[in-house]
């Protein structure tokens, strides 16, 4: 490879050519301040506007200080980055943003973990002449919607969400609007969310560095829930939760975390600590079921059935192409997502046998997610109004509920889940990241097609964090062809080609997160730091090995379930509470008729 | 001078033979009243009242020239009579301009009668691209919209990169306010710009032609329609222009009132149907341009002086002009100056000819303060800047820049600090909103200059302005805003005293900020009518009849109808 | 979980669609399409743009963007006699913000609104290229040149008499 | 109209083109006909320039006086729009500023018809660089 050598503070470094200055001194272990910049090595996920001009370096012979993170290096160039030249215009810089940004850090919810409140520290700014006076700042409308708040009077425009929205997730419900000062990143006429085409996948919360996009709070709603004695309090966790919140008590990334999440749950007062897994489980039984079913009727001639069959456990997933591809809408799987699946069997399986009227009884999910707060709050998914999950909380909101009540959280003991709604399998904890649902469906699937055991229970081929993979898996035979995405931008790719007609698969898997429900945007923040993901995603799979039992359908609290309540998968009891349906929500410009 | 010309010629019966008419300027002030006797074209300078009937006498009747008034020629020390030979009286020299007011823009026929399209055709026909950019590079040419960037070059550069599909572009998105050079050409002659693009398309190998035009210029679209159209249709654009092989035709792209789009990259994304926000330049246009193509922007006036440069040779072209600026520059001359107008002038003319030579002088007879060029990315140039010779590298480090070719004359009824707002209210409106120093910095320092305008300045407000001015421009994403700090730098650097009279003084020496103004009656000369008093809206005028009134200058509003309603010019501004 | 449906007038749509088509429904032409659209409707209502994207498979969100960004773009309708005073700076260092000041004076309004009559609406522009009469409005193509702050009543006047002749 | 395929048919055609002046669609003998060119840039058409070309030519019209009168692009006067150049055969061409409908009346009895000039000529003030 072509290298350059530069010197950066004066000390030579040689990178490859086409690095960055930013990246140049990060190898010198020079730490160059950035705003804007958001990078997710490996997963596919770039935003360099090159707009903040915080990380700017002077580069000998150049009349302008240059951005470190997008210029390139060049053989002999010499870079300076604190001399009192940068340091001046980088510290004016930052005092411009400031004084464009409200200072209210002690109530906002990025409080801590905020970058730009990290550059003010790093940068000790103590005054600042542009605020006050005359000095006008920007003022927006608050927006709150079933999962994010928008604050854009806290918007730095950095572009990050605009990116994750656009380009990673083609869903296109942000974009930058107006110019100049008044310029920031809204929907289309400022409309609120839920008339956008927004899918609450929260990349975009995920990404941002300040305060302007957060997630829905509904900490105190569950503490309130938890302390009312008329009501039995049920939680549900979802499986990429385990790997992720020990990060924010300080643990390593990729700390597998399940029994202290469950002593934790307890500890906060909840009646029933359950498992999302076990529902995922009964998904994998449904949605597997109906998988086979469509196939078999493909092999014996029927060409409209409707194929390849589409997962639905992703709610972003589900509102996009809803929104985006409403015409090919009886392509996914009608089983519900795991945690309504579990939502529906809490409040009326297990309503019934402990007694508890389905008002009387409050269910929460804990989720690495901000859309399962959306689609908790859908028509369908409710019972006379009466919704199968009241609430859906994040990761992040756990922690915070964990720290509110004082419990030392690395310091609690291993506990379990309890029963029956608790049990689960391998195959379920690898929901949680990308390719782990069509692994947990194959598992099943090829037992219940050949009715032999499975001569390998890990499919290496369907995993992986390439954005769009696709495998052959043999089911004695039976080529079945499987594709894989994840980020709504790699969904949008093989929905075009199925629409095309150029598709080969027979089942496509699809989470609208990159990396799946580990990089959920309800999780805590990774600040682009892509290892975090990678060892969040290693953990998963080393929580199913550890796993006794790895395939749903071996699930003795499932298999009892079917028995004893459901009858059979996508039987009539099964479709009532376990199966949904889809609605074209397409915004469209119709003729009006009722004028002349 | 006219009286007592009509009046001498009156009294020796003559005024039905001879005709006095007046003119508009010769542009030749410093030597006036000049008068001129038509049909020989005799130019007498310094004429004074005593000197006509000794003109008319001498010359008109008995025919013989009065050589001690005609025009000494400072070089050779010998009188000049005829216009036609005076140096003085050519300041101007019309490349870019040369058919415009000639030729029926409309009427292809005559843009060939004089020479059009004979230089593609003889770029054409020596199929040298290579040639012909090392000819375009060795006459000089530099970039007119603004930046100056050598055209030659920047044309092999975009050579250099092969790809499927390149691009040759035309930026017509004049936004600079007040500047009218190139919708002026492209109104008078838009065939000079099609012929330049295609010979500019051949040397760069690209088959794609695109004008990016404002909006804002329905007659110039029209004309370039026109234009395209018929030389469509004598295939002069289309398949195989005049039998060569090559290929090339022009497609017209519209802004939409960004004045951040004259910027390239900004450009290039307007003509993608995006937001017109520029992006980090490498990659350069000439490598990730137009669809990711490479591409070559050129303004509008570079392209009108391509076709000239081919036809009379490279050598000729790099002999006018100045060691490193080589030809013309189109300035538009408007603001407080007798002889508002389009003027092509050679490279390293002075200021001083350009204002008071061709334009005339200031308008009213006020006195010069300053003259801005290079519209918002410009500053403003003082009296010591006068003798200047105008290049690209002068105006640079006088602090200013060429830019696109504005030229705005002030008196001294012009407020410094009002004309940096000025300024800087068209940059934060017309600001992208990209990158934070621009965004931020320049609504800033404007809402600085608003309060010192207002009265409220204080001298830190000063530094801040000073500071941001040079961050802005340190950091800043694109060159417009790296350049949108010049109009108050200039200004800082030029006018510091005003500044200070703003902030220490409370005063506006121009007499223009309005919060600066005070109202006062001079007791000695008010009468007491009560007219003032009766008529401001504020009531803030007090006094009996007959006695003299006074006004509460809290109370003020500084409206000016005490000024208009007195009429014994006892209240003065001061 | 509704779909929404905007309602728009049949001839306005076929319009709509017409010149999307006629730019071959190509994203890359979305600022011919709004200047066709803004040609045609006078404005740039919020149902053309979802129409605009429906058409050109772009989100709404960046027509909006698009639209918000460029001066020329607007999303209400003008008066039937527009008014534009040129800010550039030929009229301004001769005198145009008191031009403008009148302008507003007179109507009641302030820049980018109309008359709730809908007879006017005031704008400003950069430099209309008519430098030499500065300072300059326009009434719809209408140039008013060499104009001083007394003038702007007799114009406002001369529209207001033309409407109550032809009522 | 017919295609330029060649170096030199567009050479034939511009020698054609000049040597009989037949610089307009109308008539023979241009040479001999007055030449009226008004300034229609946007400034000249924003000073009222059509209205004064409509004035020329029907003043023309009405005077049977033989003259070719076209557009042209800005002379760059803008001062003085609208701008007229007259050109009479075997005569030097004169701009006229300040033309507005009643001096275009004018321009056509005094300076056509009497060959007396008018006030407002503008002198021209640069250089050609052709011929």
């Amino acid at each position: 490879m072509d290298t350059v050598k530069l010197t950066i503070d004066n000390r030579e470094v040689e990178v490859p050519k086409g690095t960055t200055i930013l990246k140049a001194a990060q190898k010198l272990g020079i730490d160059i301040p950035t705003l804007c910049h958001f990078e997710l090595e490996g997963l596919g996920v770039h935003n360099r506007p090159g707009g903040c001009r915080i990380c700017v370096v002077e580069v000998e012979k150049r009349r302008n200080l240059a951005p470190a993170c997008v210029t390139e290096c060049m053989e002999g160039m010499v870079v300076k980055t604190n001399s009192i030249r940068v340091i001046n215009a980088r510290k004016t810089v930052l005092e411009l943003i400031l004084s464009d940004h409200p200072s209210d850090c002690l109530q906002c919810a990025k409080s801590g973990r905020c970058e730009l409140q990290d550059l003010a520290i790093r940068f000790g700014v103590r005054e600042n002449p542009y605020i006050g006076g005359n000095h006008e700042m920007s003022s927006y409308q608050v927006e709150v919607s079933p999962s994010i708040i928008r604050d854009m009077n806290k918007c730095v425009m950095c572009r990050r969400c605009e990116t994750m929205c656009n380009e990673m997730q083609t869903v296109g419900a942000l974009s930058a609007i107006e110019r100049g000062f008044p310029a920031v990143v809204s929907t289309a006429f400022n409309q609120h969310l839920d008339h956008s085409p927004c899918t609450f996948c929260g990349q975009c919360v995920a990404v941002c560095p300040v305060g302007a996009l957060t997630e829905v709070d509904h900490t105190s709603k569950i503490i309130r829930a938890i302390a009312d004695p008329t009501k039995k309090t049920v939680v549900q966790v979802a499986p990429a939760v385990r790997v992720a919140l020990g990060e924010e008590f300080g643990m390593e990334p990729g700390t597998i975390v399940t029994g202290k999440l469950t002593a934790a749950l307890k500890a906060l007062g909840f009646d029933y600590v359950f498992d999302t897994d076990w529902s995922a489980d009964l998904t994998i039984m449904e949605e597997g079921t109906e998988l086979i079913g469509r196939l078999t009727k493909f092999l014996a001639g029927d060409k409209s059935v409707p194929l390849p069959i589409l997962t639905s456990c992703c709610p972003a997933w589900v509102n996009f192409f809803e929104h985006q591809f409403p015409e090919m809408r009886d392509l996914p799987s009608t089983a519900k997502s795991p945690q309504q699946m579990f939502g529906a069997i809490a409040k009326s399986y297990f309503a019934e046998k402990i007694g508890c009227k389905r008002e009387d009884m409050i269910s929460v999910s804990v989720m690495p997610c901000l859309a399962k707060k959306y689609e908790c709050s859908r028509d369908e998914l409710k019972v006379n109004g009466n919704p199968d999950v009241d609430y859906s909380i994040s990761t992040r909101e756990l922690a915070r509920l964990i720290k509110l009540a004082n419990i030392d959280f690395t310091a609690l003991p291993e506990e379990k889940f309890d029963s029956p709604l608790g049990e689960s399998t391998g195959a379920a904890v690898i929901f949680g990241t990308t390719g782990g649902v069509i692994e947990a469906a194959v598992r099943t699937a090829y037992e219940v097609i050949t009715k032999k055991p499975l001569p390998k229970i890990d499919f290496e081929e369907l995993r992986g964090l390439e954005g769009v993979r696709s495998a052959t898996v043999d089911v004695d035979g039976l080529k079945l062809n499987i594709g894989i995405a994840h980020g709504l931008g790699n969904a949008r790719k093989l929905l075009e080609d199925i629409k095309a007609g150029r598709s080969q698969f027979h089942a496509i898997e699809i989470m609208a997160c990159p990396g799946g429900c580990i990089d959920g945007a309800g999780q805590p923040q990774h600040h682009g730091n892509s290892d975090i993901i990678k060892a969040r995603w290693e953990a998963i799979y080393r929580a199913d090995r550890e796993m006794p039992i790895r395939k749903s359908h071996e699930n003795p609290s499932i298999q009892a379930i079917y028995k004893e309540y459901l009858g059979e998968p996508c039987g009539h009891k099964s479709h009532e509470l376990l199966h949904t349906h889809y609605f074209d929500r397409q915004t469209t410009v119709e003729v009006d008729v009722d004028k002349k | 001078m006219r009286l007592k010309v009509e009046s001498i010629l009156a009294e020796k019966n003559l005024a039905n033979d001879v005709q006095v008419i007046g003119t508009g300027c010769f542009g030749f002030c410093e030597k006036g009243p000049i008068v001129k006797i038509l049909p020989d074209n005799t130019f007498y300078v310094q004429v004074k009242p005593e000197n006509v009937e000794e003109i008319i006498n001498e010359h008109i009747i008995k025919g013989r020239k009065v050589e001690r008034l005609l025009y000494v020629d400072p070089k050779t020390q010998q009188h000049k009579e005829d216009s036609k030979h005076m140096g003085f009286y050519k300041k101007q020299m019309r490349i870019a301009l040369r058919n415009c007011g000639f030729i029926n823009p409309e009427n292809i026929d005559e843009y060939i009668a004089r020479d059009g399209y004979k230089a593609l055709a003889s770029v054409l026909e020596r199929n040298d691209p290579e040639g012909t950019i090392e000819d375009i590079k060795k006459s000089g040419l530099r970039g007119r919209g603004g930046a100056g960037f050598p055209t030659g070059m920047k044309w092999s550069l975009c050579r250099q990169n092969s790809a499927d599909q390149k691009y040759m572009i035309c930026n017509a998105d004049e936004g600079d306010p007040g500047a009218f050079m190139d919708r002026s050409i492209l109104e008078g002659d838009p065939h000079t710009v099609i012929e330049a693009m295609a010979i500019g398309g051949f040397c760069i190998g690209a088959t794609k032609g695109l004008i990016y035009i404002r909006a804002e210029y329905p007659l110039a679209i029209h004309r370039l329609q026109v234009a395209i159209a018929q030389a469509r249709e004598i295939g002069l654009l289309g398949p195989d222009i005049l039998g060569s092989g090559f290929d090339f035709d022009i497609e017209l792209r519209y802004g939409a009132g960004a004045f951040v789009c004259g910027e390239e990259t900004a450009l290039i994304h307007s003509m993608e149907g995006l937001r017109g926000e520029p992006t980090f330049k490498p990659p350069f246009p000439a490598v990730q341009g137009y669809l990711k193509k490479p591409s070559n922007v050129n303004n509008v006036e570079t392209f009108a002086n391509i076709p000239v440069i081919i036809n009379k040779g490279w050598e000729w072209f790099s002999s006018i002009g100045t060691e490193k600026s080589k030809g013309t520059k189109v300035f538009a001359l408007a603001g407080q100056i007798n002889n508002v107008g389009l003027i092509e002038v050679p490279m390293g003319i002075t200021l001083r000819e350009i204002i008071f030579e061709i334009g005339g002088g200031i308008k009213g007879g006020k006195k010069f303060k300053a003259v801005q060029t290079g519209g918002p990315s410009g500053g403003c140039l003082t009296e010591k800047f006068l003798d200047t010779p105008i290049d690209y590298e002068n105006l640079v480090a006088a602090g200013s820049m060429m830019g696109s070719g504005g030229m705005i004359v002030m008196d001294e009824t012009s407020c410094m600090v009002s004309v940096a707002k000025f300024y800087l209210d068209f940059t934060v409106e017309e600001s992208c909103g990209k990158c934070s120093p621009c965004r931020i910095g320049n609504k800033r320092m404007n809402e600085i200059l608003y309060k010192i305008t207002k009265g409220n300045g204080t001298m830190e407000d000063l530094d801040e302005l000073r500071n941001l001015a040079h961050v802005i421009k340190d950091t800043a994403l694109c060159g417009l805003g790296q350049t949108s700090p010049n109009p108050v730098l200039s200004t800082i650097d030029n006018f510091w005293d005003e500044y200070v009279a703003h902030v220490v003084d409370k005063k506006c020496p121009a007499g223009q900020c309005k919060a600066l103004k005070q109202y006062v009656i001079d007791p000695d000369k008010c009468k007491g009518c009560t007219a003032c008093a009766r008529n401001c809206p504020v009531n803030a005028i007090s006094g009996t009849v007959k006695n003299p009134h006074e006004i509460d200058q809290k109370a003020c509003i500084k409206c000016g109808t005490c000024y208009e309603k007195c009429k014994f010019n006892a209240i003065s501004i001061i | 979980m509704d779909k929404i449906i905007i309602k728009m007038k049949k001839e306005v749509r076929e319009k709509i669609i017409e010149i999307c088509n006629r730019f071959n429904n190509n994203p890359g032409e979305l600022i011919n399409v709004l200047h066709a659209t803004q040609d045609f409707l006078g404005y740039l209502p919020a149902e053309a743009q979802e129409l605009i994207a429906e058409c050109l498979h772009i989100p709404t969100a960046k027509v909006y963007g698009v639209v918000s960004f460029y001066a020329f773009f607007t999303m209400t309708p003008k008066g039937k006699y527009p008014i534009s005073v040129c800010l550039g700076t030929a009229c301004y260092v001769r005198g145009a913000e008191k031009i403008l000041d009148a302008f507003k004076k007179e109507l009641n309004l302030e820049v980018g609104q109309t008359t709730p009559d809908g007879l006017f609406s005031l704008t400003c522009l950069r430099c209309v290229g008519a430098c030499g009469l500065a300072p300059v409005a326009m009434v719809g193509d209408k140039v008013y040149g060499r104009l001083a702050p007394a003038d702007v009543k007799n114009i406002v006047k001369e529209y207001k008499d033309l409407e109550a002749a032809n009522a | 109209m017919d295609k330029i395929k060649s170096l030199a048919d567009l050479k034939k055609k511009r020698e054609q083109l000049q040597s009989n002046m037949q610089l307009r669609e109308s008539g023979d003998n241009v040479e001999n006909m007055i030449q009226i060119k008004v300034a229609m840039a946007t400034c000249g058409i924003a000073s009222g320039a059509k209205q004064v070309m409509e004035t020329l030519i029907d003043e023309c019209n009405k005077k049977n006086i033989q003259a070719v009168i076209t557009q042209t692009g800005c002379m760059g006067y803008c001062y003085a729009e609208p701008t007229v150049e007259v050109k009479k055969p075997g005569a030097e061409p004169i701009v006229f500023g300040y033309v507005n409908q009643a001096k275009a009346v004018d321009l056509v009895d005094k300076y056509l018809i009497n060959n007396e000039l008018l006030e407002g000529i503008i002198p021209v003030n640069y250089e050609k660089i052709d011929k």
